[in-house]
């Protein structure tokens, strides 16, 4: 693993990653809630 | 629902609602910025805190502040005088025969208001509230201005700040009165007998008023503050009012900082006469050895007269009694002494109560600051300067069991004294260079002439008359090392060059570079001395007329 | 007066070292940061500055930066309290150490204000475009090159060090200290430290001017105020102070705090994902609810409809069926009438005939 | 209601009048001055036109137009949220002018950003070039970038109806759930991170406003301007436009007043608590005695209490006109708000003659970006389905 001297340069590497996962999170949770439902409309 | 309203207005009332929002808040922001800071409060010297009744409990009112020399004055413009307020307090107080000559002097006066006793909670509040309330109803009904009735009035949240500064009877005073009262000393120094249980004078026992009056009023004898209080200002009143030149009765007259100033100072005060030795040996305690086996160091020869002369009261060293330092800082140190040992009585460092702490802040005047400033405080002091202190006792036969009396042992004290050199010595100024040239910053200025020996004898001069200085500076080359330190003394001391060179060697961090080293070291040494020069770079570098 | 480049080339290597092994300790629990090893900084020694301002000359020289009205010599510019603007990074201010304190004017102290080259710099920590950048050799670079100017960075910094060319139409810039980066990359020292004649600015590897204010102090305690500014303040600074005086009497905040700007929004920053991940369930989770809600309420709606409609349609057929055996009786009787109608003419008819 | 349309349909401004009505004459002018000192900005530089220092490089640029503009376009967000989400069809009718004050208020944000920022056509560098993830500027303008996108694909049916696209439309409509979500997610970030900006100088904003909930009080504050922001949008909409507004939207309309200035209420009294617990967690209570002090409670009380308190009793009386106007209290109060925490208890440590006081200038173009924003709107209102529905898409929803 990489290693930091500074907590700026952890943070600038760490939040970049979390800005990826949330951009994933939010499609995949669009795409989760239609797999969730698709088979709602014949009840 | 108002109707027809165009939208222009609305948007009119918007912009104009933004606009006005803003000016607002910021010009209110310029408000609270500038509001901040609050207002000061007066100073005064008379301020007097009147909280009597706590010594029946709690009190539920704010303490009155009572501004004294404002009553006194008040009082003297109807030309009535303390006893307006306070009662004659002849029969307060014991007053021992043999301080009859004083009492004549003096009817004391009880420095309670109104009253001799604090009887009771009820009384004493009814005496303040009457008398007070009272006369300022009187004089406001003559129309004249007077002080406050309402509650409120005397028992104010926000007080004056007191600017009360403590008052010393130092040398010069105690001169100019025993002057005054033709040396009798009974009319002030007295000490309690226990046996007859009455204040006797006892001659040449004279002592220090705060060795047996201190802070706080104990059984037998009253606080330093009611004991000056009474005794002084009584005098003076009477003197006064014998139209007698005499000292200040007001409060400010004594606690105010601009009036102390104002009191006159005698220059050279003539010694105080009560049997003390002019010299005398600072022994272990050990009874009349000239030598203690025990310490190992040789005693101390002490000019007792001179140091007397050094200082302002007896208390600078005598701090709690006039007896001999041993009697309570042995060598190993006790109780009485608070087990400070005599080692650190006399060697402590940073405190002006021992020796070397008094000699050390010596160091700290301009004339002696130059070099000193640069000298580490907390280094180790070279052993040889321990000697000139320790000094090699006169040979004697037996040193473990030569028994002398305590005059003896002054004696040999006076004549090892006055066997000291103390003269500053150095070189013939054959071998001091005249002139130091420093060509470093030739790239920017002319080269800069140092006048070596000129600054050498500045340097003489400033400690011709000061026998401490002397006494420390009587090697060759003592004084050379103010600027050629960390070098051994020598003759030719190395030159700054050899050491300082370039700057930020992390190598020996601690040492800084050429440059710098000789500007820290004059510029430093210019400073601390109080030298206006030099105020620019021109006033030592000459000018560079290639540059510029 | 610059420093022979092997030794600094030795500088840089024992930070290089430091780098490679040194403080992995530390750094390997990404929890406790203790910035670049050996990187370099500056002890600024407010009781050896004389406000000569012979730093600000050369700092303006180095950095060829646009020339003032008032020449560097002249003095009375003391007279004020300045702060860094976009053509001076550095200045040096005189205080009366005696201001607040109620105590009559005293000896004046000079302190140079500059960037401070935070270990951990609030500007870096708050500019979207990492413009700002913390080097292994301690000083804090700005590029230009990607700065959009929103000025955050002057509203993060605690020392109030940045400054901005307001007056630039089309290529304003962020103007602060460099710590003169592109010189000890040369293996040169600061302009300013190098012009300083008094030594009051000391240039060196930060664990070393520590090691130095500290000398300092223990040995001349009553010239010094026990503390060494920017140690700790803000979570340490590269530039760093020792005082004769109270730092505040020199114009120094000592409020700010130990904290490094970064972990100040940590926080904040932390919460973002944490919205992210769980909103949009919630929010689904609520809209589901309601949609049922609302499908059960239609349901009811349509059953309700329903039984209307049926009644209504029972109620016709009624009606409906009453009506046509109605009409068939009706017919019926017709009928009869007619054929008796017809049996009667039938016989009328046999009669006569 | 019929003769109150005909009234404002008197009003000087509706599009059948002569183009030199007062309106236009006045909103002409504001726009002239506007697009000089733009010129000005522009060529000069911000010294030519701002007060700005280096000790003050946000001002009301930043303060009043991004931050209370920010926080006063919440209402789209808001009552899609409300009615998308919460279900409350009731309020549908309020849906689509919120949006578009929306939409139209972070437009004009980021048109005011362009005044403010040293270079305006770098703006997507932090989504191009580098992105400083440490920052909560990042994080805002991340944010901003894409809810102005959803907010104007949200906003988009109302032009698709206008200009008949049926398709389109359909497909935006079929997105409006998946929107309005993100739309929330996006807006509690933002709105939350714009607070958060100040965290990181706690050295420079006074204690009293300076606290670890920034961020919240931000979020919450935004909710209340969005709620009051659409009572008073749809109280001037309806003083003006009313012969635009459907039946529909005219019988809705005092059902949403009451029912928005309820929840703003409640709301309002949640953000009084936590502020007062702000305070506390500090242990800031001594500083209520200073100058800021009175001016932090003038804040809190004249704010935030009182307008809680007014929507209180206008809501229990059915008091609209009360409600109306506790609507413009309260969006004066949220401004007053971000002013406060931008500039006026900014850099509380600096003397006062070295505070910034804005430029007319800059007060100059913050009312010319307000008046454009009131033009569009107008343009937009007086020409889209936005106060009544399409006929062609009644049952929509």
């Amino acid at each position: 693993m990489d290693v930091f001297y500074t907590l700026q340069d952890f943070m600038t590497y760490t939040k970049g990653v979390t800005y990826l996962l949330m951009a994933a999170i939010l499609l995949g949770m669009a795409g989760f809630w239609c797999f969730l439902t698709d088979r709602d409309e014949d009840e | 629902m108002k109707k027809g309203k165009s939208l222009l207005r609305w948007a009119g009332v918007l912009a104009a609602g933004t606009i006005v929002l803003i000016c607002f808040s910021f010009v209110g922001a310029r408000g609270l910025a500038s509001l901040s800071n609050d207002c000061g409060k007066e100073k005064r010297a008379d301020v007097i805190k009147i909280d009597t009744l706590k010594v029946f409990g709690d009190i539920e009112r704010p303490e009155v502040i009572f501004l004294h020399d404002l009553h006194t004055a008040a009082l003297e413009k109807k030309n009535k005088d303390c006893s307006a307020c306070h009662l004659s307090g002849k029969n307060f107080e014991v007053i021992p025969d043999t301080l009859k000559a004083a009492v004549q002097r003096i009817d004391r006066m009880s420095p309670k208001f109104r009253r001799l006793k604090d009887i009771s909670r009820k009384e004493v509040m009814d005496i303040y509230h009457n008398n007070c309330i009272e006369c300022h109803t009187n004089m406001s009904a003559d129309g004249e201005k007077t002080g406050p009735v309402t509650c409120g009035g005397c028992h104010r949240k926000n007080p004056p700040v007191s600017s009360r500064q403590p008052v010393g009877f130092d040398k010069s005073l105690h001169f100019r009165h025993s002057k005054v009262q033709e040396k009798k000393c009974e009319l002030c120094h007295h000490e309690y007998d226990e046996k007859t249980e009455k204040l006797v004078y006892a001659k040449e026992k004279e002592v220090s008023c705060r060795y047996c009056h201190k802070q706080e009023t104990q059984e037998n004898r009253i606080s330093l503050k009611l004991a000056s209080h009474l005794s002084c200002i009584d005098c003076h009143r009477k003197t006064l009012a014998k139209k007698a030149k005499a000292g200040p009765v007001r409060c400010s007259g004594c606690h105010d900082l601009e009036n102390q100033k104002k009191i006159e100072k005698i220059a050279d005060v003539p010694r105080m006469e009560r049997k003390q030795p002019d010299t005398i040996m600072i022994t272990t305690g050990q009874p009349g050895r000239i030598k203690d086996v025990t310490a190992r160091m040789d005693f101390v020869p002490f000019d007792h007269k001179a140091h007397e002369g050094y200082n302002d009261t007896c208390r600078a060293c005598h701090h709690t009694d006039l007896e001999k330092c041993n009697k309570c800082h042995t060598l190993a140190g006790k109780k009485e002494g608070k087990y400070i040992s005599l080692e650190q009585a006399m060697h402590q460092m940073g405190t002006e109560n021992t020796c070397m702490g008094c000699h050390e802040i010596k160091q700290d005047d301009k004339k002696c600051a130059g070099c000193h400033v640069f000298m580490q405080r907390t280094r180790k002091k070279e052993a040889s300067s321990c000697l000139k202190c320790h000094m090699k006792q006169p040979e004697v036969s037996d040193p473990g069991n030569a028994q002398l009396s305590e005059k003896q042992l002054a004696a040999v004290a006076g004549t090892m004294l006055k066997a000291r050199k103390s003269v500053t010595d150095t070189f013939g100024d054959e071998d001091i260079p005249e002139k130091v040239v420093i060509r470093d910053m030739v790239n920017k200025y002319g080269p800069a002439e140092f006048p070596h020996r000129k600054i050498v004898h500045t340097l003489l001069d400033n400690i011709r008359n000061n026998k401490l200085a002397n006494y420390f500076h009587s090697e060759k080359g003592t004084v050379c090392q103010g600027c050629h330190h960390n070098s051994p003394v020598s003759q030719k001391p190395p030159r700054c060059g050899n050491c300082h060179g370039k700057p930020f060697d992390d190598k020996n961090m601690f040492k800084p570079g050429k440059m710098g080293a000789y500007h820290i070291q004059c510029m430093g040494c210019h400073k601390e001395m109080g030298l206006e020069k030099p105020v620019s770079c021109t006033d030592c570098h000459k000018e560079n007329k290639v540059l510029n | 007066m610059s420093i022979s480049r092997r030794k600094f080339l030795g500088w840089l290597g024992a930070a290089g070292m430091g780098t490679a092994m040194g403080s992995s300790a530390d750094a390997a629990s990404n929890k406790h940061f203790t910035g670049y090893p050996g990187s370099m900084g500056v002890l600024h020694d407010i009781n050896r500055c004389v406000g000569c301002r012979s730093c600000e000359a050369a700092c303006n020289k180095v950095n060829e930066l646009q020339s003032p009205d008032q020449v560097f010599t002249d003095l009375s510019v003391l007279d004020k309290k300045r702060r860094t603007t976009s053509d001076a990074y550095t200045v040096v201010n005189r205080y009366d150490p005696a201001t607040g304190t109620g105590r009559e004017k005293e000896e004046p102290v000079f302190r140079k204000i500059q960037c401070n080259h935070c270990l951990e710099p609030a500007c870096a920590s708050a500019c979207f475009v990492r413009a700002f950048t913390k080097t292994k050799e301690g000083a804090v670079t700005y590029d230009a090159s990607v700065c959009v100017g929103c000025r955050y960075c002057m509203i993060a910094c605690p020392f109030n060090i940045p400054a901005y060319e307001y007056d630039e139409a089309f290529t304003p810039r962020v103007m602060k200290c460099t710590m003169c980066h592109p010189r000890i990359m040369k293996g040169q020292i600061p302009g300013c430290v190098e012009s300083c004649p008094k030594e009051a600015l000391t240039f060196g590897k930060r664990d070393d001017l520590i090691k130095i204010a500290n000398e300092r102090i223990q040995k001349y305690p009553d010239s010094y105020v026990d503390h060494i500014y920017g140690e700790h303040e803000m979570g340490g600074t590269n530039w760093l102070y020792i005082s004769d005086v109270p730092f505040e009497r020199a114009g120094m905040r000592e409020d700010l705090g130990i904290t490094p700007a970064p972990q100040l929004t940590s926080g904040a920053l932390a919460g973002v994902p944490i919205v992210v991940g769980l909103w949009p369930v919630l929010l689904t989770g609520i809209y589901a609810m309601s949609k049922r809600k609302e499908k059960i309420a239609q349901e009811e709606e349509a059953q309700a409809v329903a039984q209307a409609v049926a009644g209504t349609e029972a109620e016709a057929e009624k009606k409906l069926s009453a009506a046509l055996a109605k009409a068939a009786k009706d017919k019926e009787t017709v009928v009869k009438k007619e054929v008796k109608k017809a049996l009667e003419e039938a016989a009328k008819a046999k009669e006569e005939s | 209601m019929s003769q109150e349309a005909a009234v404002a349909g008197k009003a000087p401004f509706t599009p059948d009048r002569s183009l030199f009505t007062r309106f236009n004459v006045i909103a002409g002018i504001i726009v002239i001055i506007g697009l000089v000192i733009t010129i000005l900005r522009f060529s000069g530089g911000l010294a030519t036109v701002t007060n700005l220092d280096d000790n003050y490089p946000w001002g009301i640029w930043i303060g009043f137009d991004l931050m209370a503009g920010v926080a006063l376009a919440a209402g789209g967000f808001v009552t899609s949220a409300a009615v998308y989400v919460f279900g409350m069809k009731r309020y549908h009718s309020a849906v689509r002018p919120a949006i578009l004050t929306g939409f139209l208020g972070y437009a004009l944000v980021v048109v005011a950003l362009h005044y403010d920022v040293g270079r305006p056509w770098r703006l997507p560098y932090p989504f191009i070039m580098q992105q400083g993830t440490t920052s909560l500027l990042f994080e805002v303008a991340a944010c901003v970038a894409l809810y102005l996108t959803v907010l104007f694909v949200e906003f988009s049916s109302a032009p698709l109806e206008w200009l008949g696209l049926k398709k389109a439309r359909n497909i935006v409509v079929r997105l409006t759930i998946l929107l309005t979500i993100f739309g929330v997610v996006l807006s509690t970030l933002h709105q939350s991170s714009l607070g958060a900006l100040f965290l990181i100088a706690p050295s420079k904003l006074h204690p009293l406003w300076y606290s670890g909930y920034l961020p919240v009080f931000f979020f919450i504050s935004s909710i209340i301007a969005g709620l009051s922001m659409v009572i008073f949008e749809s109280t001037l909409s309806h003083r003006y436009f009313a012969h635009k507004m459907d039946e529909t939207h005219l019988r809705e309309k005092e059902g949403v007043a009451l029912g928005f200035g309820k929840a703003a209420s409640l709301v309002l009294a949640g953000y009084f608590a936590i502020k007062v617990i702000g305070i506390s967690v500090d242990n800031n209570w001594h500083l209520l005695g200073t100058c800021y002090g009175a001016w932090f409670l003038v804040e809190l009380l004249g704010f935030v209490a009182l307008p809680c308190f007014l929507y209180a009793v206008g809501v229990r009386d059915k008091n609209l006109t009360l409600i109306k106007w506790t609507s413009g209290l309260t969006v004066f109060g949220v401004a007053l708000n971000r002013l406060n925490v931008c500039l006026i208890a900014f850099n509380w440590h600096l003397p006062s003659d070295e505070k910034y006081f804005p430029h007319w200038m800059e007060i100059g173009i913050s009312v010319f970006v307000v008046t454009l924003g009131i033009i569009v709107f107008r343009f937009i209102v007086t020409r889209m389905p936005i106060l009544y529905e399409h006929p062609d898409y009644k049952d929509g929803h």
